[in-house]
């Protein structure tokens, strides 16, 4: 689903083409709950490269995940207070549809990041991750790794409703060649994303399943909080865990061992096209359409053929956060 | 009272166990028509579990209750109020939050006459306000408006409330079990002449107090309660106030005096005309 | 109850002047109705919440409830009639409270756990109905009350006018009618209550039930406003309503407090969260704000009281 | 008492206005070393608002309140307390959860000796067992167990657990507001007792009550309140029970009663002997 | 005391052995050793809210108070000395605790707003500190509460053991002394031990204080388990805890309970969790059944109290 597929390059070096126009605009950046670290980056991202273009910003974030209710309120309320442009990232692929065709028949340029509207088109543009192919990434590395070993496989997933986390699942599914039925599928359970539900879900799936060897997991404090589980369980040898994200810890995990292979996205330049976007837009009424994909690669140090992968060590050069 | 007055509530043997407290051990009860039977009895003796289970607010271990010549199974106080028992519990049983109006008329509230009351179901506040000032009048309680909030009330104010609610709607037996504890002298009067005026309207009362003078200035019977059961069942005229606080206390045996249980086929044992005086005579005021 | 209302209010009144001041744009009538519309759904479950609460009950699935009503109107809408789809809604949540009154009524348990319980049932069940999809409402009648006459600018959406509507009725239902005294007694003291013959589990009951009416139409409201039925939605709603309700004076402990209260205090909450975002308040600090603002505001109403009392 | 007792608590001008009620209209008070006044009064005449004024239960508008000849200014009913002034409201204040042993002992509990007390803070649970027991039976209270849940009581039995309380804690003045109202008989006279004994310690007492021969029975002087005010401070030698109560009901005035108030300088007043009977004497046990 | 835990023990045996029937993993030790080390944490926040919870309180801020322990521990811990941080840690708990019962005792507001505000003051705190990264332990020291000796197949975790040691503490605390009795009191009438002479704005203050003190022993437990400060962990505590408290039998109203129910309560939550995922259960029935439950066991309580009593 995705339209196009740049080279990722390293990111935070948006040429910063500052817009031509002298007058100094107001944006508004809504993200999702900012105790996560990777809303957090991108959001970080977003307000940097709106500071370096001279921007006045409201920020806005939902409560919790999923709330969608918050991030309603702030756009109208950005409406009202006549913003230029909306960087959103929205907690729902759906039930923000109608309040961003308000502020579009308002004049105001809205762009989603990390995840897009449905219908796509809702939104001038969005720039994100192409999940899916995330997912995919993990599940054929996963399934190659395995070789010919009976696959005994658990799914730490986040609420399937949220668009993105259901993408990584189907992915994952796909590029491993199951379905959500086969009998190669050990144990699923839902966690909070964070390391304590990651800990927790892995802790009772191997009580229950002590031959798990493959773990999908959503991103990568759930499966550090997985790997946890594992290690106490002693079972550090069998499991292969893939996860997704691409932060500093993550890609460390990855070099240390705890995770086989995790899939990097790059928060920072999707916050930075998107800023791009509305001074560009702004300057010279340019729409920025369509979904722009800001890159997957997968780090690995345990490459296998046939799938593309970068190792720990360009991770590290190329990853975000701490 | 004549000769073969009928019972209108009794009770025969009745159990009450909390934990191994045995508040109630297979006690009886007799309430004649048109009588004020007071019930006696020292501090624990069982008198208020005894009439909570007359009232359905206790739901008794074992016995039964009969009301006019009908066993009945009280499982709460709106069993028993639906019954007409309408009853002064000790503890008050009041709203604190709300007004004297609102826990005069609570669960009988008037409604607007007309399309506003029947339709739009709204409460005649005017009305209810009027008659609780009049109600309250009646005991010759002073407070200063029936919209004061019960919390509000000084003790015996509160205790008039729940007094004038009974009072005004017993339709067949009324309770009261220490209703004059909180108030003065004239107001106790008062609540005296009050109750003497339900009787003679026709409707037995039940009327529970440690004021031994008092209940033999009012009372038809009087109910000795002892030890979680009825002790004896005299009348101020053929008893003394000392002998029944001997019974009260255990200091004599029960079988000393001279019963007024009725016999099993409802007909009063022979009675002492019930006016005459007390044999104590100074109410102050 | 005007007394109980000072407190509240004036807490209103100084965040709006101090908004006012402080931003260019908070006054507009544009903003103005735009606080007012974001307070309808979480007003508007408010309402349900004040009765239970008035009975010292608390109903975690007030949020829950509305979300299973507005995806079963969004998801029949699309299907087949709007006014079957409403009347299902309806009866789907009307069902749901009456869950909830049957369990704390009948069984007697603790509301806070009832309401917990049902909270997730409601949940999973909403997600099982759903598979985990929206369904975006085309209906035009179901987006009625998101739209409205504009006066001077400021737009009165209908929604707005049922919720004050319906905080009137409800008011007059709890301060005119035996109902509304049996509710404040029951809440009061419910020893007292049954001692005095009133129906405790009845009157409870029909507390959750009219509570889970209410949420219904809540349900259509934040249709209304937001059209979409989203199983994933109103997360917070919960806390919300209740935070509105203890702002606008009532007790947690039952008894004491109304629905005028709880409207101011679902405004006062509008009010902050707008007033921030327009001050062009960092989000973070927006939320410290808001917590720092709520208990300031509740401290304020004690402070009023306390003079009103002396 | 001597011609010359001093005063121990003083109120002077005393107001409290609760809304548009005056519940205290400049009331005066005054209490000697070692007597037992009583406080009489019509129901929401304002006693037990000025006892809480002078407890620290309430703060007064206005006046000033003396206690052993320094003003005082409780904040807070342990600001009475810590200055040695131990209370029974006439609403108990006991906590129903908890037993009669811990209702007895809140806030001053006993703790272990040694070790255990000092350093674990462990309570003696034995010994404040044993001796609430003897606390109880001294007011001659039958309860099943000192470990019993004071909700689980009968009104008098709870009543009995807060007078039980005062008593035993008082260190210089003992207030009681109607501890007799739920008491039985044999119970009241054991608290009127207990009171005079208390009285006899040297403790000066003060008692609410509506029980006018009761008051008659063991006062010093009757404070007779009426309408937020003190309207006449008597001794029961030199008035009769139907002056008191005409006086408390507003049927005489109080100007026609031998006043007993101290006058300033702190000299009592010629006082009659407070041991000449009492003029009603069937005191039934 | 041992007659208000048989409703929660029994609940607690109902599930154990309901779940030890119908799969053959849940008794293994070592699945027995995890249910306990899963209960530590929630077990260890739900102490503290049983103290705020007996004297009519709630606290909405227990989670996020441990969260910034956790944070602040595992962050100074890497940056220098494990000591101070453990000790920062604790002073910081404590201090969030002081606020809350400072507003609650002082200004007597109710401690539902003022839980609500500090948290989310202290979560945005927290956020600020660091910048919403998680700080790794590195510490043997700091995961020395999740280790232990293995016995027999079943690790038993100091975490475990100063959880039960603590719960021991404060019910000899809450049973055997003179605080004990005025948090009570002071719970289960305000009013009453006002007059009593007890200075209930001190007791207050003490609760909030102790349950500080308790939530940084439960985030020395979080790391010794979860070896990581992060900011976005145990966003369900609040709810879990007083889930815990409520199910082990204590009173939201105040005055009526005790630790022990808590402990049982929060071994019932982790049995629910553990077991229905032990049996399969998909997740989510298994929050379906998770909610039902929870109204079962407390329905359970009920009956036995009722039996009991008769
Ligand atoms: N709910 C209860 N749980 C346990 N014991 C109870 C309960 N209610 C009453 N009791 C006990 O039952 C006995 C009788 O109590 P009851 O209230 O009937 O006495 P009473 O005669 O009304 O006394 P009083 O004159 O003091 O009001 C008392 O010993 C009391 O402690
Ligand atoms: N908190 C309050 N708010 C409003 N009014 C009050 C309050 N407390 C007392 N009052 C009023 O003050 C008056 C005096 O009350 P108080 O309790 O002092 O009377 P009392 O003499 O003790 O009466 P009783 O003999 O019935 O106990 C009453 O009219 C009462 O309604
Ligand atoms: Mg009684
Ligand atoms: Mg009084």
């Amino acid at each position: 689903a995705c339209s196009t597929s740049p080279e990722p390059s390293p990111a935070g070096d948006g040429d910063g083409s500052t817009a031509g126009s002298d007058e100094t605009f107001t944006i508004g950046i809504v993200e999702q709950q900012l105790a996560n670290p990777f809303f957090a980056k991108l959001q970080e991202a977003a307000v940097a490269q709106a500071k370096k273009q001279g921007l006045e910003i409201m920020t806005a974030e939902s409560k919790v995940a999923g709330d969608t209710e918050s991030q309603v309120k702030a756009i109208e309320n950005m409406i009202a207070r006549g913003v230029k442009g909306i960087v959103l990232d929205p907690a729902s692929a759906t039930a923000l549809v109608d309040v961003v065709e308000q502020a579009t028949a308002a004049g105001i340029l809205v762009v989603t990041v990390n995840t897009s509207l449905d219908p796509l088109d809702t939104a001038a543009a969005s720039f994100e991750t192409d999940n899916f192919e995330g997912g995919r990434l993990m599940g054929q590395w996963a399934k190659a790794s395995l070789g010919d070993a009976e696959a005994r496989v658990a799914m730490l997933d986040y609420d399937l409703a949220d668009k993105t986390a259901a993408a990584r699942h189907d992915g994952f599914l796909d590029g491993f060649g199951i379905t959500d039925d086969s009998p190669e599928i050990a144990g699923t359970a839902l966690t909070e994303s964070n390391f304590e539900t990651g800990q927790t879900a892995m802790e009772n799936l191997l009580s229950a399943h002590r031959d798990i060897n493959v773990l999908y997991t959503i991103n990568e404090p759930a499966a550090q909080g997985a790997f946890a589980a594992i290690s106490g369980a002693g079972v550090e040898d069998q499991v292969l865990v893939t996860s997704i994200d691409g932060s500093c810890a993550g890609v460390r995990s990855v070099k240390d061992g705890t995770i086989g292979a995790t899939v990097m996205q790059f928060p920072t330049r999707m916050g930075e096209m998107a800023v791009d976007a509305i001074v560009e837009f702004v300057a010279s009424g340019t729409r920025p359409e369509g979904l722009i994909n800001s890159g997957t690669v997968l780090i690995t140090d345990e490459p296998v053929d046939g799938i593309d992968s970068e190792t720990s060590e360009w991770g590290l050069k190329n990853c975000w956060g701490e | 009272m004549s000769e073969t007055t009928p019972l209108v509530l009794t009770g025969r043997g009745l159990d009450k166990r909390y934990g191994h407290v045995l508040a109630m051990d297979g006690a009886d009860f007799e309430l004649a028509a048109g009588e004020i039977l007071a019930v006696v009895g020292d501090n624990g003796a069982g008198k208020s579990t005894l009439i909570k289970s007359l009232t359905g607010a206790v739901v008794p271990d074992a016995g039964t209750i009969v009301l006019d010549g009908e066993e009945v199974r009280f499982r709460s106080p709106l069993d028993a109020r639906r019954a007409g028992i309408e009853t002064v519990y000790q503890e008050l049983a009041v709203a604190p939050a709300l007004d004297v109006t609102q826990n005069l008329y609570l669960g009988r509230e008037h409604r607007m006459p007309g399309v506003m009351g029947t339709v739009l179901r709204r409460l005649d506040k005017k009305r209810m306000r009027q008659e609780a000032a009049d109600h309250m009048a009646d005991l010759g309680i002073r407070i200063q408006s029936v919209r004061q909030a019960v919390e509000n009330l000084s003790g015996g104010q509160r205790q008039a409330v729940a007094v004038a609610r009974a009072a005004a709607w017993g339709r067949r037996v009324v309770v009261m079990d220490e209703p004059t504890a909180a108030l003065g002298v004239r107001e106790t009067n008062q609540v005296l002449d009050l109750i003497q005026r339900v009787r003679d309207q026709g409707l037995p009362v039940v009327l529970i107090s440690h004021n031994i003078p008092n209940v033999f200035q009012v009372a038809d019977r009087i109910h000795i309660h002892r030890l979680g059961r009825r002790a004896a069942l005299v009348r101020p005229g053929t008893t003394s106030m000392s002998e029944v606080v001997a019974v009260m206390t255990g200091a004599t045996e029960a079988s000393e005096l001279e019963s007024a249980v009725t016999d099993p086929v409802l007909t009063a044992a022979a009675a002492t005309a019930p006016d005459a005086p007390p044999t104590w005579k100074d109410r102050s005021a | 109850m005007s007394r109980q209302l000072a407190g509240p209010l004036a807490a209103l009144a100084v965040a709006v002047v101090a908004f006012s001041l402080t931003t260019d744009t908070f006054l507009n009538p544009a903003n103005v109705s735009l606080v007012l519309q974001q307070s309808v759904v979480i007003g508007t479950l408010a309402l349900g919440q004040t009765l239970i609460i008035l009975t010292a009950g608390i109903d975690l699935s007030a949020g829950a409830i509305m979300v299973l009503g507005t995806v079963l109107i969004a998801r029949l809408a699309g299907e087949g009639n709007v006014l079957v789809a409403v009347l299902i809604g309806f009866l789907g949540c009307a069902l749901m409270g009456a869950v909830n009154g049957l369990v704390v009524a009948r069984w007697n348990l603790p509301p806070f756990i009832v309401t917990l319980g049902t909270l997730t049932v409601i949940a999973a069940a909403t997600r099982l109905y759903t598979s985990s999809a929206s369904y975006p409402v085309t209906s035009d009648v179901l987006r009625l009350l998101g739209s409205g006459p504009v006066v001077g600018g400021a737009k009165i959406t209908y929604g707005t006018m049922l919720w004050l509507l319906l905080a009137l009725a409800l008011g007059y239902a709890l301060t005119q009618t035996a109902w509304g005294t049996r509710v404040y007694a029951v809440g009061d003291s419910p020893h007292a209550a049954r001692l005095t013959g009133i129906k405790v589990s009845r009157v409870l009951f029909s507390v959750y039930l009219v509570a889970g009416l209410i949420y219904a139409v809540a349900a259509l409201a934040a249709l209304g406003r937001t059209p979409i039925g989203d199983p994933s939605g109103y997360q917070t709603a919960n806390l919300d309503t209740i935070t509105a309700v203890v702002i606008g004076g009532t007790s947690l402990f039952g008894g004491r407090g109304g629905v005028a209260g709880t409207v101011v205090g679902a405004l006062i909450v509008s009010v902050l969260q707008n007033g921030l975002t327009q001050a062009g308040i960092d989000s973070l600090y927006q939320q410290v704000a808001v917590g720092v603002l709520v208990i300031a505001a509740v401290g304020f109403d004690q402070l009023v009281r306390r003079r009103n009392k002396s």
